[in-house]
């Protein structure tokens, strides 16, 4: 049988006379040219010989920019809105179901709002497709480059909102020209979104600093709004409004500071010491997520480390007394208004 | 003459030699080998139930993980068989991408595959690390076109996931430059070494007719002579564009699988060479802007197939109107050629055996699925 | 190269093997829904053999058309109709497209000759087809499980066997 | 790293002779971590990626992938572990020597990954087996299980001579068997009893602490979770699974304080 453009080759078992020991010499030879080649580095994809180690813990090979190891949520660094919208389109496409997401709902009219309350990307059983960072249509979801994300803790690849937010300064200096292509659109569908978004949701909960400073910005309008309508009755409300949140904020700010003192500056070996197992744990880790995040040359070291230490539980709650405290202030506000 | 008893030896699961977990439950006679039967099962998870309960689109970062050696050949014939049960059609410029991807694919797979054969004949590891330091090269481009090494997810329905990157061809230009050394190179240790000879020549012959029965495809069913190429007895994707030939064997031993697989590595050369001759002309873009991802197919049944480096990879389909597979059938190349084990096996040396099976170059995550 | 199609393959069958070919009845891919308009039935253009008869219809292709490459055996449970439809994928060694010949068994009691002694690659895809759907293929030598161990129950690939996961994308839309 | 020698220097000048024996003793072994080759699935490719030419892990002293799990010290699980393999995924555990470590490598080995919801695939070896370090990714590259060796360096560092279950007498927890299961009709059987049922996921291990299991718990407190998981009482969860195993928690807990047993 014949096949069409091109030729059957049947394969010559003998290329010429053997001779004794030929093979052997022939590819002693081979390794031997390898062993010489040893001394010089392999500089391009056209050489055969050199030395191709890479010293991995003290040089890295450069990654693609389109590299994707593990998706995170990007917020913006001016606005600190988060460009998430809670839309499910990844949660529907992630074909190992690891995402879950919570829709944000208006405190006060129940209304959905284009943010996610909550947001877990289960690392450990993500399969590093791609496809939510895909079909993302907002641009929230990037696939991160960091790939030192081994632990001890396997409860800790349970990656919750506030680990997985990154500015989107970060994303841009992994993934400039991914990030150039789509950047316009992206950024006039975050100002739609932060229009629909009431109150202090959608702000990415590491910028302490910017809720507290929305805070403020909410409170003084809801006190300017009643003083000039009906001063009498908003008076005692606003105050309160005006303390609670503040209150919380610095609970928050001094619990994550403990958090910080114990996660990183405690010594890991001292921990047993001093601390319950479960924290000398959190502690070996954020110690090796902090030498992870030295290691990794400054700019890229990702801003959500601190609240990672934090226990979701109390942030949990710490958020949600907020939240609280913010609807408080709202109702506040109204009834100024509506009196 | 002595009469021996036989016995029962298990070779695996674990087993430094058998490519994964693959276990075989093998008779000896002494040294001889009377019957071998494989076990298979400790890597079934369970592909095609998981492919049943997802979407086509879904699917597409699991077929990565069938033959996890060879992902975009996997890619390329589900994708290939979705879209002729949809009824996509694929831009010339994706067609050229996606033959060039696959073909790198194949040299990395025989790179490696002849390193692990040699490594189980007991040469430690010198091939084996010459063979993935080029597929550690091309490992780099596949990562820069697709943002993985190994499981790249590249395909799409109509097209690739985005197009290559503007540092790519410079990249394969280099790479091809290193081919020729390296292939040379791969013969001249192999090809003439007595050691190898000895392992190699005449051992696990599987003859022309017993390896058509036995439908094993692939290098297997060509070094038995039989001069099978899909690509070239039903060509596919734009295979029918390039100049290529099918080496075959003559004697249907391990050495004649592995002359063709050298030889193989060549003519994948010249298909890219080729390739990069022809892509800067190719009509359309990456991807057909009208194809639809989450496809929903009509109903009916498809039945497509590739030749991946390893044999006929085919995708039974059948759907039932909705987004998810209401079938999906895997026909794995490797599971089918270790059909014939047995029977190559049979009456060498349990040494042997490890030989064979390597020339044979079966993945698990494919024969398990 | 030859290129028979289905329709040839229907023709040469009914001429040369009188009887074996069975009428193809669409079958339905899923229980027909509570509201709203039922998905089109599943027809083929494949040619339907007698399940006890598929040796001789395999033989035949195999020694008088020259398709002498078994490439595939896959069983597809319809559930609703309560068959399995076994098919049979079938190469020229010259090259081509394939040919395909399916059989209907009951889900109840599904038996089918084994074309093993004929094929020796069958074995594998029958052995596959025992695992995971519980089909016995009369005549097979070795009919055991091949991926899951000898003392599990049931046949996972079934459309009836519990599944693990809720993979729920696709279903609203 | 500058931290475990400050204790260090701390417990020498209080004249502890025995933290520099420690130093020596750690130094010796996480410089020769011989793991198995024992490649399950595709996570198996990167692991010979990362014994290589290109990454080269004998600058670690991990080079020698040995064959016998006799030999080796640490057992990466490097791969899809299916209920068929598990039996011998634990064998080969029971037969290493001490000190043993596990590196859970990929997420199907870490949790099932991809395949979790395969009636045939076991989420998570974790289950089975205490593991040392986790790595995410699918897989993960050879940098990564790097990364994770060298996580896995740090935390021997950490561990006191002294206090090794494996130089135990009297009064340590001895270290017995892990129980290899059985096939059982449903699924995998530990003494008769089904474990990691089809249906259900167990969502912890009894092998992490039970802080961290209702740590979780209490965590995933969301519909979408809850959905996927259905059937799980992670506290009855643990219980039975710890006596299916023949282990008191207590015991369990302690053989997996590995660096958590202090000096004093």
């Amino acid at each position: 049988m014949d096949i069409p453009r091109g030729n059957i080759i049947v394969m010559d078992r003998r290329r010429g006379k053997l001779r004794v020991g030929q093979g052997l010499i022939q590819g002693l030879k081979v390794v031997w040219d390898h062993w010489a080649g040893s001394f010089h580095k392999n500089e391009n994809f056209s050489q055969i010989h050199g030395t191709f180690t890479v010293e991995y813990p003290d040089e890295r090979l450069p990654l693609p920019q389109t590299y994707r190891n593990m998706p995170v949520l990007l917020y913006d660094d001016e606005s600190g809105h988060e460009l998430c919208t809670g839309c499910y389109q990844c949660q529907r496409i992630c074909p190992p179901q690891v995402i879950h997401i919570t829709q944000a709902k208006d405190p006060v009219t129940g209304k959905m709002v284009p943010a996610a309350t909550e947001f877990i990307i289960e690392y450990d059983a993500c399969m590093s497709c791609g496809f939510c960072a895909e079909v993302c249509p907002f641009d929230s979801i990037k696939m991160d480059h960091v790939y030192e994300l081994s632990t001890a803790d396997r409860v800790s690849l349970t990656m919750r909102k506030a680990q997985l937010n990154r500015p989107i300064s970060y994303y841009a200096s992994i993934a400039p020209d991914l990030w150039a292509e789509v950047q316009a659109g992206a950024m006039k569908k975050l100002q739609g979104s932060i229009k629909r978004r009431p109150d202090v949701i959608g702000l990415a909960a590491v910028l302490t600093e910017k809720i507290k400073a929305r805070r403020l910005e909410l409170a003084a309008a809801a006190a300017a709004a009643p003083a000039a309508a009906a001063p009498a009755p908003a008076a005692p409300a606003a105050p309160a409004a005006k303390l609670t949140p503040e209150e919380k904020a610095a609970k928050l700010a001094a619990m994550k500071a403990t958090n910080a003192n114990k996660g990183v500056a405690a010594p890991p070996a001292k921990a047993p010491v001093e601390l319950s197992p479960a924290d000398a744990k959190a502690a070996k880790l954020a110690a090796i997520k902090a030498a992870n995040a030295a290691k990794q040359a400054g700019a890229a070291a990702p801003p959500a480390e601190v609240p990672a230490e934090l226990p979701p539980t109390d942030a949990k709650a710490a958020k949600l007394a907020a939240i609280k405290a913010a609807n408080a202030a709202k109702k506040a506000a109204e009834q100024g208004n509506s009196e | 003459m002595l009469k021996t008893e036989e016995l029962q030896i298990n070779i695996g699961p674990q087993h430094p030699s058998t490519h994964g977990v693959f276990r075989m439950l093998v008779t000896v006679d002494g040294e001889t080998i009377t019957d071998l039967k494989p076990v298979f099962g400790y890597l079934h998870r369970n592909h095609e139930q998981l492919a049943e309960m997802n979407t086509y689109q879904q699917n597409m970062p699991y077929t990565d993980r069938l033959d996890y050696f060879n992902a975009m050949a996997n890619n390329h014939a589900y994708a290939i068989a979705v879209e002729k049960l949809v009824g996509i059609e694929v831009p010339e410029r994706a067609e050229y991408i996606r033959v060039l991807m696959v073909e790198l694919t194949r040299i990395l797979n025989h790179a490696g595959a002849l390193g692990f054969l040699i490594n189980d004949m007991g040469a430690w590891q010198t091939q084996l690390a010459f063979g993935m330091r080029e597929r550690e090269k091309i490992l780099d481009l596949f990562e820069s076109a697709s943002g993985a090494r190994l499981m790249c997810n590249y395909f799409r329905f109509g097209g690739v996931a985005r197009d290559l990157p503007a540092d790519f061809m410079p990249r394969l230009k280099d790479l091809l430059l290193a081919m020729p050394g390296f292939v040379d190179e791969m013969e001249r240790l192999l090809r003439e070494n007595e050691i190898l000879l000895q392992r190699s020549e005449g051992i696990g012959i599987l003859p022309q007719e017993l390896a058509l029965a036995y439908s094993v495809t692939g290098p297997v069913l060509r070094g038995s002579g039989v001069a099978y190429d899909i690509r070239k007895a039903e060509p596919y994707s734009i295979y029918d564009r390039f100049d290529f030939d099918v080496p075959v064997g003559s004697v249907g031993d391990v050495y004649d699988r592995i002359l063709v697989r050298i030889e193989e590595m060549r003519q994948s050369k010249r298909i890219i060479e080729q390739i990069i001759e022809q892509l800067p002309d190719a009509q359309g873009g990456y991807m057909n802007p009208k194809a639809r991802q989450n496809v929903r197919p009509p109903v009916g049944d498809v039945y497509a197939r590739v030749e991946t480096p390893k044999g006929e990879l085919g995708f039974y389909l059948v759907s039932d109107g909705s987004t998810k597979p209401y079938r999906y059938k895997v026909r794995a190349p490797s599971f089918i050629n270790l059909t014939p084990l047995g029977d190559m096996c049979r009456g060498y040396k349990v040494a042997d055996v490890v030989v064979i099976l390597g020339s044979i170059d079966i993945v698990m995550g494919e024969v398990d699925r | 190269m030859p290129n028979l199609r289905a329709e040839d393959l229907r023709a040469l069958l009914g001429r040369d093997l009188p009887g074996l070919l069975q009428e193809a009845y669409p079958l339905h891919l899923a229980p027909p829904p509570a509201h709203g308009h039922a998905p089109p039935p599943f027809t083929t253009a494949d040619a339907l053999v007698d399940a006890d008869r598929i040796i001789e219809a395999a033989l035949y292709l195999r020694d008088t058309l020259g398709y002498a490459f078994l490439s595939d055996i896959c069983v597809v449970d319809y559930l609703a109709d309560g068959v399995f439809e076994l098919v049979y994928r079938f190469y020229h060694v010259e090259g081509g497209p394939s040919l395909a010949l399916k059989a209907r068994v009951p889900r109840e009691s599904p038996q089918v000759p084994s074309l093993t002694p004929h094929w020796p690659g069958a074995n594998f895809h029958e052995r596959e087809a025992f695992d995971l759907y519980g089909i016995t293929f009369v005549g097979h030598p070795f009919l055991r499980r091949i991926y899951m161990w000898d003392e599990f129950e049931g046949f996972p690939m079934r459309r009836d066997f519990p599944k693990q996961g809720d993979k729920y994308i696709g279903e609203e839309e | 790293m500058a931290d475990v020698n400050n204790l260090q220097q701390d417990l020498e000048q209080q004249g502890i002779f025995l933290s520099t024996v420690n130093r020596f003793y750690n130094w010796g072994r996480r410089s020769s971590i011989w793991p198995m080759s024992f490649g399950l699935a595709c996570c198996a490719i990167e692991m010979m990626a990362f014994g290589l030419s290109r990454y080269d892990v004998a600058r670690f002293g991990a080079e020698l992938f040995r064959a016998s799990p006799r030999q080796s010290d640490l057992m990466i699980v490097a791969g899809t572990v299916t209920k068929k393999m598990l039996p011998q995924v634990v064998r080969l555990y029971n037969q290493m020597a001490e000190p043993r470590y596990v590196i859970s490598m990929g997420a199907c080995a870490t949790s099932g990954g991809p395949f979790r919801d395969g009636y045939n695939v076991v989420r998570g070896v974790d289950l089975f087996l205490p593991v040392d370090v986790y790595i995410p990714g699918c897989p993960p590259r050879p940098e990564a299980l790097m990364h994770a060796l060298i996580t896995l360096q740090e935390q021997i560092d950490g561990q006191k001579l002294g206090h090794l279950r494996w130089y135990g007498k009297g009064e340590k927890p001895q270290m017995h068997d892990f129980p290899v299961p059985t096939f059982g009709a449903m699924g995998l059987e530990v003494d008769g009893k089904l474990v990691d049922p089809v249906g259900g996921l167990p969502l912890l291990s009894p092998y992490t602490s039970p802080e961290n299991g209702e740590h979780k718990s209490g965590q995933l407190e969301h519909p979408q979770i809850a959905r996927r998981f259905p059937i799980m009482d992670p506290a009855i969860e643990l219980e039975s699974a710890l006596k299916a195993r023949g282990m008191s928690p207590e015991i369990a807990a302690n053989d997996l304080k590995r660096g958590e047993v202090s000096d004093a």
